[in-house]
């Protein structure tokens, strides 16, 4: 065997085998010496994903488990095994959760030396998931990975055994349980239709011949998968759970676990559905609506924010829908944008995280007005924080602006050019807004941000600062990078792998029609808006009195929708399968 | 939202599935008759290849013994996060040994329930590992077994009293059973890997068809899902049991873990 | 009869959602849960299922006798797994956040109160 | 036999039907353990006696248990308060 095809099975074995050594001598293992061993452990499967996407340029390497491979069942329209298969973007995608993991282990150093080293066990699973949810080749074993993945997010989002991280993490796995129920019976029903789990043979089984089980078992799936990604209207768990849950796991929820939603549903529509008219064009053509919604919606809501987890939790939600719009495209340049966002807003929104967590650990709050000038003394986190906010707004440098042009270009659709300028000009915004508050002490009179949930926490604070700060720079660095080191490699990948699905190019010819280009416009827009509400002064008048009521409207509606009644989002996310499958029919 | 007022949405959203509801169902194939290729290529190649009987062991611990190692670790996840939810907010001191609630009577239990329970207890446990042992060739396996060993280790609890109990099944042994059991699950991947062949690839003799030896590397694996299987479910009952008796104590709030 | 089991799986994954939906108690949501999960094994159980086959194990029957399938029975293992594991998870946060909110109520339960 | 394994599914469905609609914890957990036994018939019927195997185990006991020490647990909360 190649040594590649080798080595791939170890990026899950070793996360799998670190977390159950760990567990097995949690009792005697020396202080410090679990964050040693999931630091290296998490560099080590960076490296070796790294080392696997560039190998797998050309050809994808593949790694038949227990040597089950095509020939042992003896009929060609039978495998019998378990398959990896490491294509550049999916190597690239785990490569990278990778790095981010380690990163937050630099980030938690000694934060959870409490209990015996659960906190490594419960990661190193959850990357282990991560990793194998990208690679694998099997509907069912993504179906696993899937589910460890939500399983250990579950206990990590419940970690602090706080009222409201406790409660958080309820709405949390209801939601997400629900949603992997909803992928198993969409599981069922392919396997009933081409009695096969391989994605290869899937799609091979599904070709040509459209019909209602093979639009079900998609719809399905796609619920499931838009749950993780929290698309619009399923969306309303993320923003609790990111809020609540520590800063540490945060940082991997919205850099990582949420992102891994949108490339699932790449990769099956890819590996599974290239050759279905009805899902090709629901995707095309019906799925931007969905990014389209879930952008303005997460930047409008995150716009009203004052706790900034939950802030930054609402523009995951936001910079997820054009996520979305790039899977959407389904050309190679706009797969490779999607993959560069994805990595962008991964780092962006990290390092965003940690400066919540050094406030956090600092003030005990995290609340922009609670907090309102107390971070003078932390300028380095505050300039950090202003960086993140503008290049989140889509400053003209590094990955994310590169990521969202392309995508723009690629989708051709006005519409979600506009949603695009303004979800990043909301959710920059706001973040900027945020940053003068807290670390210029800026005032202006709260806008609508002033009625928005919030709560005092605390976390563990004895970590020095420049522990804290050193992942969250090393991260905006990586995302200040010329986006021209990597687009090209990217491209390429996606242009290999969208070739090999022998997608239909007919169905999917981009409209071509964009805005006028202008690199400054949101990030301008963003500096704008944060201007104008840290000058807003409290109403005097009857008539700024009315004005500021009437603007209170829309925002106070939002927050009604974003109940945190779980009883709620399941009625919502019943109606989301129900436009599902509306847009469906449509498209 | 209403009670009333979420009814009547999920109403709507029923009926507008409905239509493409009944389409997937009249689209699926007639119940009962049909077996797809790949179950049916299983029961034709897997007898002969790997030397088992139970079809359903051969694909849990062979064919897709990836699936079982991310079940496994799944059985992980969730033992550590019990553990950390419900030993985290009593203290790490209180998880050694049993707590009492104040209050409570020490049921006096007769010498009879005593032994009846002792007596079950040890033919359940026995039960549960020759239902384990058997995995490979009759139904039963590994999971069932480690699950059924765990119930007659709390029917131990009935018999002993809680005090006793504790002092008997300990918590850290479970957890080094719980994850030795998936270590070895992952060795038994990795190795073949060391020697150059597919990962979870048999490097043992298969053995004979209705032998209780059969399968090669399956008997390690199953041996290992049992491990871990009895220790995961006997480590949540326990913490679970400890739940309704945790003294009131005050915690330090939101003291990350 | 060759629809009823998936009308009986779309039911039960109904049936839980409505209950879910409308629940009072989170021990009630989560055995709601539980009734969308037993929609998911009969529906994989009824795709590998033969009216003229025995069971997966040829221990009685020498192997070449019809059985049914038995990748179906292996992933619903799996799923009962899962569905054990989520319980127990569900289980211990809802009695952590009784323990800290005295109240048992999805209807009740949010995390980061408005604040007006 | 068709009309065992009709019968069982119909039965299955009613099951479930029962458990949502038990609102009572209490009452729902026997429900629940009802259900448990139910679905490990169904799948005896279904030819699969290793699930069935597993679903006595850990629905129709190690869960209905599970359920039953939590709710002891919120109960005995709810005597200190």
């Amino acid at each position: 065997m190649a040594p590649a095809a080798t080595f791939l099975p170890l990026a899950v074995l070793l996360p799998l085998g670190a977390a159950a050594a760990l567990l097995m001598l949690s009792h005697w293992l020396p202080p410090r010496s679990a964050d040693m061993a999931a630091t290296i452990v998490s560099l080590l499967l960076a490296v070796l994903c790294g080392w696997l996407a560039w190998r797998g340029l050309d050809q994808p390497i593949v790694h038949w488990f227990a040597g089950w491979n095509p020939a042992s069942a003896g009929r060609p329209d039978v495998r019998l095994g378990i398959s990896f298969a490491a294509d550049a973007p999916s190597a690239a995608v785990s490569a990278f959760y990778a790095l981010l993991f380690a990163a937050s282990f630099v980030f938690s150093w000694g934060y959870f030396d409490k209990v015996h080293a659960h906190f490594h066990v419960l990661m190193l699973l959850f990357l282990a998931a991560m990793i194998g949810f990208c690679l694998t080749r099997d509907l069912f074993n993504l179906f696993v990975w899937f589910e460890l993945m939500s399983i250990a997010a579950f206990a990590l989002t419940a970690y602090p055994l706080r009222e409201s991280s406790l409660e958080g993490a309820l709405n949390f796995i209801v939601t997400n349980t629900i949603a992997s129920f909803s992928m198993l019976m969409g599981i069922g029903i392919l396997y009933a239709r081409t009695g096969t789990l391989d994605f290869a043979l899937m799609a091979h089984a599904i070709a040509g011949h459209d019909g209602a089980l093979a639009a079900g078992g998609f719809c399905l799936l796609a619920v499931a998968l838009m749950t993780k990604a929290a698309i619009v209207p399923f969306h309303f768990w993320l923003s609790d759970a990111h809020a609540v849950a520590p800063s540490p796991v945060s940082v991997i929820f919205s850099g990582a676990m949420v992102s891994a939603g949108c490339f699932g549903l790449f990769k099956i529509v890819i590996g599974i559905f290239p050759l279905d008219r009805a899902v090709v064009a629901f995707v095309h053509d019906g799925l931007p609506w969905f990014g389209i919604v879930t952008a303005i919606l997460g930047g409008l809501t995150a716009w009203a924010q004052r706790h900034l987890k939950r802030l930054l939790a609402f523009s995951t939600i936001a910079h997820l829908g054009i996520v979305l719009i790039g899977v959407a495209t389904l050309t190679p340049a706009g797969e490779a944008g999607m993959l560069l966002y994805i990595g962008g807003h991964g780092l962006i929104k990290a390092a965003l995280f940690m400066i919540a967590g050094i406030l956090l650990a600092r003030f005990n709050s995290c609340d922009e007005i609670t907090l309102y000038g107390r971070g003078r003394s932390l300028w380095p986190a505050g300039l950090a924080m202003a960086v993140g906010a503008l290049l989140l707004a889509n400053a003209p440098v590094g990955l994310l602006y590169r990521a969202g042009d392309v995508i723009d270009h690629a989708i051709g659709w006005r519409t979600a050019s506009v949603a695009a300028v303004l979800s990043s000009a909301l959710t920059g915004g706001a973040l900027l807004r945020a940053a003068a508050r807290i670390f210029l002490g800026c005032s202006g009179a709260p806008g609508p941000e002033r009625n928005a949930p919030t709560e005092r926490e605390r976390e563990k604070s004895d970590r020095p600062l420049w522990l804290m700060l050193l992942p969250c720079c090393l991260l905006l660095a990586l995302a200040l990078l010329p986006a021209d080191l990597l687009e090209p490699f990217l491209r390429r990948a996606a242009r290999t792998l969208l070739a090999s699905s022998n997608m239909d190019a007919a169905a999917t010819a981009a409209l071509r029609q964009t805005l006028p280009a202008s690199a400054f416009l949101a990030p301008g827009l963003a500096v704008g808006l944060a201007f104008l509400s840290l000058m807003r002064r409290r109403p005097v008048s009857r008539i700024a009195r009315a004005a500021a009521r009437l603007e209170m409207l829309p925002f106070r509606g939002l927050d009604i929708l974003h109940s945190g009644f779980v009883t709620d989002y399941v009625v919502w996310m019943a109606l989301g399968l129900g436009a599902i499958a509306m847009v469906f029919s449509l498209t | 939202m209403r009670i009333r007022f979420r009814a009547a949405a999920l109403a709507a959203s029923a009926a507008a599935l409905f239509p493409a509801a009944w389409a997937v169902i009249a689209a699926m194939p007639p119940f009962g008759e049909h077996v797809s290729p790949y179950g049916a290529a299983v029961n034709a190649v897997v007898p002969a290849a790997r030397h088992v009987s139970n079809m359903v062991a051969a694909v849990n611990f062979d064919l897709r013994g990836l699936d079982t190692l991310g079940e496994e670790s799944m059985l992980l996840c969730a033992v550590t996060g019990t553990v950390v939810l419900l030993r985290g907010a009593r203290g790490e001191g209180t998880s050694g040994s049993a707590v009492r609630l104040p209050g409570r009577a020490i049921a006096q239990r007769s010498d009879a329930t005593i032994l009846v329970c002792r007596f079950a207890a040890t033919l359940l446990f026995f039960f549960g590992v020759y239902v384990a042992l058997h995995g490979l060739v009759t139904p039963g396996g590994g999971f069932q077994g480690g699950v059924i060993i765990a119930s007659g280790l709390l029917l131990l609890y009935l018999g002993e009293g809680y005090a006793h109990w504790r002092s008997i099944v300990r918590g850290r042994i479970l957890s080094f059973l719980e994850g030795a059991g998936a270590l070895l699950f992952v060795l038994v991947g990795a190795i073949p890997l060391a020697l150059g062949k597919a990962a979870f690839r048999n490097i043992l003799p298969l053995g004979t068809l209705r032998d209780l030896y059969a399968g090669g590397t399956m008997v390690v694996v199953n041996a290992a899902v049992a491990c871990a299987v009895a220790g995961g479910f006997t480590l949540i009952l326990l913490e679970f049991m400890e739940e309704t008796r945790a003294p009131e104590t005050e915690r330090e709030p939101g003291e990350g873990g | 009869m060759s629809v009823l089991p998936w009308c009986v799986a779309a039911w039960l994954f109904a049936v839980g959602i409505y209950g879910i939906a409308t629940s009072r108690h989170y021990v009630h949501l989560v055995g709601c849960l539980s009734v969308c999960q037993s929609a998911t094994y009969v529906l994989l159980l009824a795709v590998g299922f033969h009216w003229h086959a025995g069971p997966p194990i040829f221990y009685d029957h020498p192997p070449g006798t019809p059985a049914v399938d038995p990748v179906v029975q292996a992933l619903v293992l799996t799923d009962i797994v899962i569905g054990a594991t989520v319980t127990a998870l569900l289980l211990a946060i809802v009695v952590q956040a009784h323990k800290l909110s005295g109240s048992v109520d999805p209807q009740r339960l949010r995390p980061l109160r408005p604040n007006a | 036999m068709i009309w065992l394994t009709g019968i069982m599914l119909v039965i299955a469905a009613a099951a479930g039907l029962l458990v949502v609609l038990s609102r009572n914890p209490k009452r729902q957990i026997f429900a629940l353990c009802a259900n448990g036994l139910v679905l490990s018939l169904l799948f005896f019927a279904l030819q699969a006696p290793d699930v069935a195997l597993s679903e006595i185990v850990v629905g129709a006991v190690v869960v209905p248990l599970l359920f039953l020490v939590a709710l002891a647990a919120v109960a005995v909360a709810r005597v200190r308060k």
